[in-house]
């Protein structure tokens, strides 16, 4: 029996890659391995011998920590202990306990063929190569929204600081009113160019306010139609028109 | 060539994926300047007739790249034997190989979709979970669905990109079972295991 | 077309980076067959000679792509009429279907609401965080408040898109849980995790 000789280090903790450094992709193609190195007939195998040169090959490859090979090989020993048990003469009812190895055996002799087979296709499409470099195009309009969500929601924690304690355990009961924050914004916008914050929630806006105009502040930035800005670290937020193609 | 067709052309060459006929209609009439207010359908019919007229024009042309019909849609690729010397120069790399592992999972996923992480498993007689990970994040299988029953399990299919990297039209220029040699049983009724 | 100049357009094409005129000379003979233990200078000007007939072929009105010298390197271009067009396209190429995993996140923000991603993650069973951050970046959900408890985690429901391209009313138009064949589960009776 010559079996393949590992080329690389064991990693019993992980067999799915065990099986892939090996030469084997799993125990089924072990299996096949043996059937087809001893020209054995696979819908009549003779599962003492196939069992023991598989416990063989496990224990010398280090596989035998492995255990998809583990499971195999149990059920292999299995197999062949049903065959050792006597059975009646003419006896209708007895199934060969080999069958269900020797159908899952074919069904993945056969998936090894389509591998076979997808292995010639890649490789013969990897003979063509596809576009390589797409240039940045220069017509790209520049972003839009120059403050990351993650900052502004930081801001936004800040900002519910403020808020009067007793309203921050209170449970948001619906869904935002961001429509009509949007709409006070969008006022706001039509008669000024500039803004602050506190225009547009108020003095003493509720969490529900605040995260609304959030929302619609981040939204309406997103979309182009304002320009948010904060002159400096923890500085009111300004809101500012966006025209488009301002020249600034 | 028509302004559309050239408009094909810039935008085939330039994508660095095969773009399927319903994309390519996108860029169509407006794009192009030509008609106005016509049904999606009329836009495709227009593409359709724009992208034969390329294909003509590339079928003759003696060129480097050639317009290739691959994963439902077309693509611009090199010529077979300029790819060795490209690679040679360092200019461009080819795709990383496919472990037999990953082909494994990959034939089965192929063959018998949706198909969920137990089944893959069985037939393969080892724990795929990693594979199908693995082929998940490099966008060659995707979940499509999720199975009945316990867990109600994923199920995976291939993606068009399986169909790229293997050059196939569809899914129905993969080899037929019963032309292979042993055939494959069909899927099985849910056998208690 | 000599095999030079396509052997030229092949690797403009697929490189990775735009190329010099010593770089493509670097394919050159040896490749292309045509010569025999030249000296770099001869090579190079056989390259030029190349890219000379490459540009030729690609120049006039009649392609949507043209070569480009821009600092000091090769590379082809769409020209400039095409180039807006198809980047305007860009949004319409990305895939207009949703995927099934956007589905099912989808489908639990809607009834669920307002929702929570770890509740997301545990109905699908798998990490949804990208898949939602897609969904808001769609307009179809939006986060619309923050839950209690640990890290005040953020909660998502939908947005009026998501009805306007349902076609429904409101969300009372949505199926009953109970008309659904595959229901989702219902609220968990506040398991001990």
């Amino acid at each position: 029996m010559t079996a393949p000789s590992p080329t690389n280090p064991v990693l019993p903790e992980q067999s799915g890659f065990v099986v892939e450094l090996e030469q084997f992709s799993g125990p089924l193609d072990l299996l096949l391995h043996l059937i087809r190195e001893d020209e054995l007939d696979i819908t009549d195998l003779p599962i003492a011998k196939i069992a023991d040169q598989f416990l063989a090959v496990i224990n010398e490859l280090g596989l035998n920590q492995a255990a998809d090979y583990l499971e195999m090989a149990a059920r292999l020993l299995r197999i062949k202990a049903q065959l050792l048990l006597p059975r009646r003469l003419g006896d209708d009812e007895w199934e060969d306990p080999r069958s269900e190895l020797v159908r899952r055996l074919l069904e993945y002799q056969q998936i090894r063929e389509l591998v076979g087979w997808l292995q010639q296709a890649a490789t013969r499409r990897a003979e063509q190569l596809g576009r390589g470099y797409a240039p940045p195009s220069p017509e790209l309009p520049p972003a839009p929204l120059e403050i990351e969500l993650n900052d502004l929601l930081a801001a936004a924690e800040r900002v519910i600081a403020l808020i009067p304690e007793p309203m921050l355990h209170r449970v948001v009961p619906r869904p935002l009113d961001v429509e009509g924050a949007t709409a006070r914004i969008q006022a706001l916008l039509v008669a000024q160019e500039e803004f602050g914050w506190s225009d547009v929630v108020g003095a003493r806006p509720s969490v529900v306010d605040v995260l609304s105009a959030f929302i619609s502040l981040l939204e309406l930035a997103k979309r182009g139609a304002l320009r948010l800005a904060q002159p400096a670290p923890f500085a009111p937020v300004v809101i500012r028109r966006e025209s488009p193609r301002e020249a600034a | 060539m028509s302004p559309l067709a050239k408009l094909l052309e810039a935008a085939l060459f330039a994508a660095s994926r095969p773009l399927t006929l319903e994309e390519l209609a996108t860029l169509g009439p407006e794009a192009a300047g030509e008609g106005e207010g016509e049904e999606g359908g009329e836009a495709e019919a227009e593409t359709r007739a724009a992208l034969a007229e390329l294909r003509g024009a590339w079928a003759g042309e003696d060129h480097g790249v050639e317009l290739v019909e691959i994963a439902g849609g077309w693509q611009f690729l090199t010529r077979r034997e300029y790819a060795e010397p490209i690679e040679r120069a360092q200019f461009a790399l080819r795709p990383r190989r496919l472990s037999p592992a990953a082909l494994e999972t990959l034939a089965i996923v192929a063959y018998r979709q949706p198909v969920g992480r137990l089944e893959v498993d069985e037939i393969r007689g080892v724990d795929s979970e990693a594979v199908l990970d693995k082929l998940v994040e490099r966008g060659l299988i995707e979940i499509v669905s999720r199975g009945e029953g316990l867990g109600r399990p994923l199920l995976y299919g291939t993606t068009p990109q399986f169909l790229e990297i293997l050059g196939l039209k569809g899914l129905d220029q993969l080899p037929r079972l019963d032309e292979l040699s042993v055939a494959l049983r069909p899927p099985a009724p849910a056998e208690p295991e």
